[in-house]
């Protein structure tokens, strides 16, 4: 079996107390924390190489620009993009979906479609939505049920008016993996692009955007046991191409005169200002991390992890679980009559640490006929006592709070 | 159930040395704040940027002494609704706007159940108290 | 007089050796090193509080939270803010510029125009001209002369159809200040938005917010001792609302349906995406560092820096100076017949980092006539011997390079 | 000046055992490689992306064996072309299709000269030689 507690050596953060408990970090899809070899990255550059990138030609800027493009060629083999130069950074999967809604503004007539999942994060909607606004497009959407199966036929959806198509890999309110493949095949037959939102599927799922075969594959590295303010934008060169920068500036030009701009080539065009270099080392830093472990194992142990939870509580009466008994590395759920933020504080007045809420979801939680449900989420240091303490304390804050 | 006079909400909140127990004494205070009628939990009464449903009205009544009245749909917010009432409730117009509301809750020995304040959006409940 | 070499325990990149020579680091107006206390307020913060912010309600959730929101305030006063909430953190200048210029489109018409000075980094110009392309309204560029005078009679520029106005503070090519309080005061007049562009000032002078009075002031934390990945665009709480958010997603919606999106509040409005929480954290204790030294006597020691290499350099026959000899900060040449990349060549086998080139501003280097400028820059690290050997080391180089 | 072998310029880098040698090797070196005229010296020849300009003409004349001829402004860059050009000048086409010039290029010990490729755009230049 898979050894949680050797990995929890690498997270320092872990061995604290919150109160007078342990800790019991459960809100790994919020964001993950972040292992010593990435805060010694971070560390290192500042104390050995920083400079500004590219531009420079002296002894720092050299290996900083080097550092740099070694951690972008490090992401670009972790999810095994076909060529150099696809991975644009951005500041997360947020920045990375605008840069695209953006980006092919110019290309969106009125009547073409745009096509998301049900299960989409705010993240995943909203640009789309203003897209649709500005363009006049239609923003449709194709209805999954909370367990991952397509709820209509999907021939009503795709058609040679679908301009792109927005899907996440797996749904962050629910945990239930959506077919992806299946949706790339569709949009492919209608000759859409295709954008899918790996945010949650990254530190779990190996990830080869090759095989995917889609246009464009968005993560953010706080959830990939990486530092906040950095993430990738992956496309196929032709579609990286097609994008209209949605930010200019320095690194992305080649030729400014006050008549025109002559625009840099890729990745750098859409890569305007001075990037996250730390945040872009620290990124490479979580690819070797997830990538020196079995990740195979890891994601047994995850899904093992939220299995156990569910089953402690699957017989309970009042409480609904929204997520996958199987193959989900999170547990979502509500209980009748009782406020997941109540829930939310008695568990964290014990230490453990879940997120309660909407989840960025308002229209799931709507589909769901819920204001929010209480997910626990579990990450490769999470041990199998941690699940089982928090099906265990929510069992008591339910009796506590259901008292009168 | 009585209002509970602001001393002794203090008092309670004061003798919690855990975040347990100000887990519990939130939720036993929320017994003490009296429901809002359906119709009073109408959308324009509803505080915007809470996790939880917040309600909130103030009656002037033609009086210098606004009335207060809140209800949430989950108990951790209604105790510290409680909490907030007692501040306010009783006084004067002019004598409200002279608080500092913020560092009078504070010294409530609510810890982070007021740091977080996007989440129970209590910094939205004060400024609409705060009857500026 | 001002002491740097205790400044530079605090600094252990500037302790190691540049190939086989001490490191003399004067490229800081591309980016500044780091000191230990920034990076440990980023070690600190992953090893004790790291949680996503905002949503959460649990123990690292709030400390999270509350030190993000508490980065805000320090930077906020560190600017001298006259409210909360009016600092936005982004990624950089660049992109704050950029959050601007398409916030404001909106609010532009084919006859407005748009004013900006001739000394412009490209991040303060290539924006403003793809709004002008996008709008049809005109963007006017107001010459100054490389020493920071008005050209020409600002009464040209300046009318009733200017709708913004955007003006670096100092610049970063050739190290003038440029007259931004009469350029706010002009723009006052006609009833024109301002945005300032602090890059280049925010490291040296003290900035007052409240007292320059401008609608919006921008800026990087790596030019100012803090991580990359975060800046900042103030603006007046009215300038910001009117803003239109140009990025969409989490955080920044209050509630969404498939038909409609209700935007947050300020700051939040225009923060989409889960924030660079340890650069705003880092940014922070960048200010705290600031703050701490005497910054009139920091900055007087570092005008004496480039005013030391500028008396070493201005009698030598083919070098031309383009910054001040006085209150500048760095010092910006050519040399004639000797080509600016060959002499940073020479410097860099020296261990000394300066920068040349065009500094992100072709139309300026055209105005000076020249393809690029060797930029020797200094921070309140900088030692005296270090102005005089990047002065002499020069001189070698210019001879060696024109011995034929 | 004639053009000096492949062989002597990798003698001549490899001996170089400080970035000062480097630095003098190159600027020795860039004499070595013969001007370009003003006309040839046009903007289509020039290679976009380098801190000093760079111009590259590639002659083919009915011949299997192109003929490189570059120049730049800068005496660094004019001695890290005429290094490049040792390479090619004199291989055929199928030759040069076949090198893998960027690994040669890291053997001739020009270290960061070739690591900060933006500003000296020689990843542009190595581009269009290799006649793909
Ligand atoms: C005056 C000026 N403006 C804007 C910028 C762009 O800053 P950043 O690259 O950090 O976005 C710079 C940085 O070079 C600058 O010097
Ligand atoms: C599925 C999904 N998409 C997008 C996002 C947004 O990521 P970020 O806030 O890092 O930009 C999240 C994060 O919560 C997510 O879970």
């Amino acid at each position: 079996m898979f050894d949680p507690y050797s990995i929890r050596q690498e997270f320092p953060i872990l061995q604290q107390p919150a109160y007078e408990h342990e800790l019991t970090y459960l809100d790994n899809a919020a964001t993950t924390q972040k292992p010593s070899r990435v805060l010694e990255r971070i560390l290192g550059y500042y104390q050995t190489a920083n400079a500004n990138v590219h531009r420079g030609a002296h002894f720092l800027s050299d290996r900083a620009t080097s550092q740099f493009e070694q951690a972008r060629q490090t992401v670009e083999r972790f999810i095994h993009a076909p060529e150099n130069g696809q991975v644009i950074w951005t500041k997360g999967t947020t920045e990375a979906i605008n840069t695209v809604a953006y980006g092919i503004e110019h290309l969106i007539d009125p009547d073409d479609e745009i096509l998301i999942s049900s299960l989409e994060h705010h993240a995943n909607l909203v640009p789309w939505q203003q897209l649709s606004f500005r363009t006049g497009a239609r923003l449709r959407i194709i209805p999954f049920t909370s367990d991952g199966k397509w709820q209509a036929e999907y021939a009503n959806y795709f058609s040679d008016r679908t301009k792109i198509v927005a899907c996440t890999q797996v749904s962050n309110a629910i945990g239930v993996q959506l077919p992806i493949k299946e949706v790339i095949q569709h949009a492919k037959n209608v000759g859409a692009m295709t954008l899918i939102d790996g945010a949650q599927a990254i530190a779990h799922y190996p990830v080869s955007v090759s095989e995917l075969d889609c246009d464009f594959y968005v993560f953010s590295g706080h959830k990939m046991y990486g530092p906040t303010g950095i993430g990738v934008l992956y496309g196929k060169t032709d579609a990286l191409e097609s994008l209209l920068p949605c930010q200019t500036g320095g690194e992305m030009v080649l030729h400014v005169t006050y008549q025109a701009t002559e625009f840099n080539i890729l990745p750098y065009r859409l890569e305007a200002g001075t990037p996250n270099i730390e945040g872009a080392l620290g990124l490479a830093a979580a690819c070797d991390f997830l990538q020196q472990h079995d990740q195979e194992a890891v994601l047994k142990w995850e899904q093992s992890l939220a299995e156990k939870a569910y089953s402690i509580l699957e017989n309970t009466t009042d409480i609904e679980i929204f997520s996958p008994k199987k193959h989900s590395t999170l547990i979502s759920l509500s209980v009748k009559n009782t406020h997941i933020m109540d829930l939310n504080g008695y568990l964290d007045s014990k230490g453990i640490a879940v997120r309660g809420g909407s989840h960025c979801a308002h229209p799931l939680m709507a589909q769901l006929g819920v204001s929010g449900t209480l997910r626990a989420s579990f990450a490769c240091y999470n041990t199998m006592e941690e699940a089982e303490h928090f099906a265990n304390t929510l069992l008591e804050a339910i009796e506590l709070l259901q008292e009168d | 159930m009585e209002s509970p006079s602001l001393s002794s909400i203090q008092a309670q909140l004061q003798a919690c040395h855990s975040k347990e127990d100000t887990f519990r004494t939130l939720v036993t205070l929320s017994k003490t704040l009296p429901r809002l009628s359906n119709d009073e939990k109408a959308d324009e009464h509803k505080i915007k940027g809470c996790e939880s449903a917040v309600w909130l009205i103030i009656e002037h009544n033609h009086t210098d002494f606004p009335q207060f009245k809140a209800d949430s749909d989950a108990k951790l917010m209604r105790g510290v609704l409680a909490a907030i009432l007692s501040l306010v409730n009783g006084k004067s117009t002019t004598e409200i706007q002279a608080m500092d509301l913020s560092s009078l809750m504070s010294s409530l020995n609510l810890g982070s159940y007021l740091t977080s304040s996007r989440t129970n959006g209590v910094l939205a409940i004060l400024d609409k108290i705060s009857c500026r």
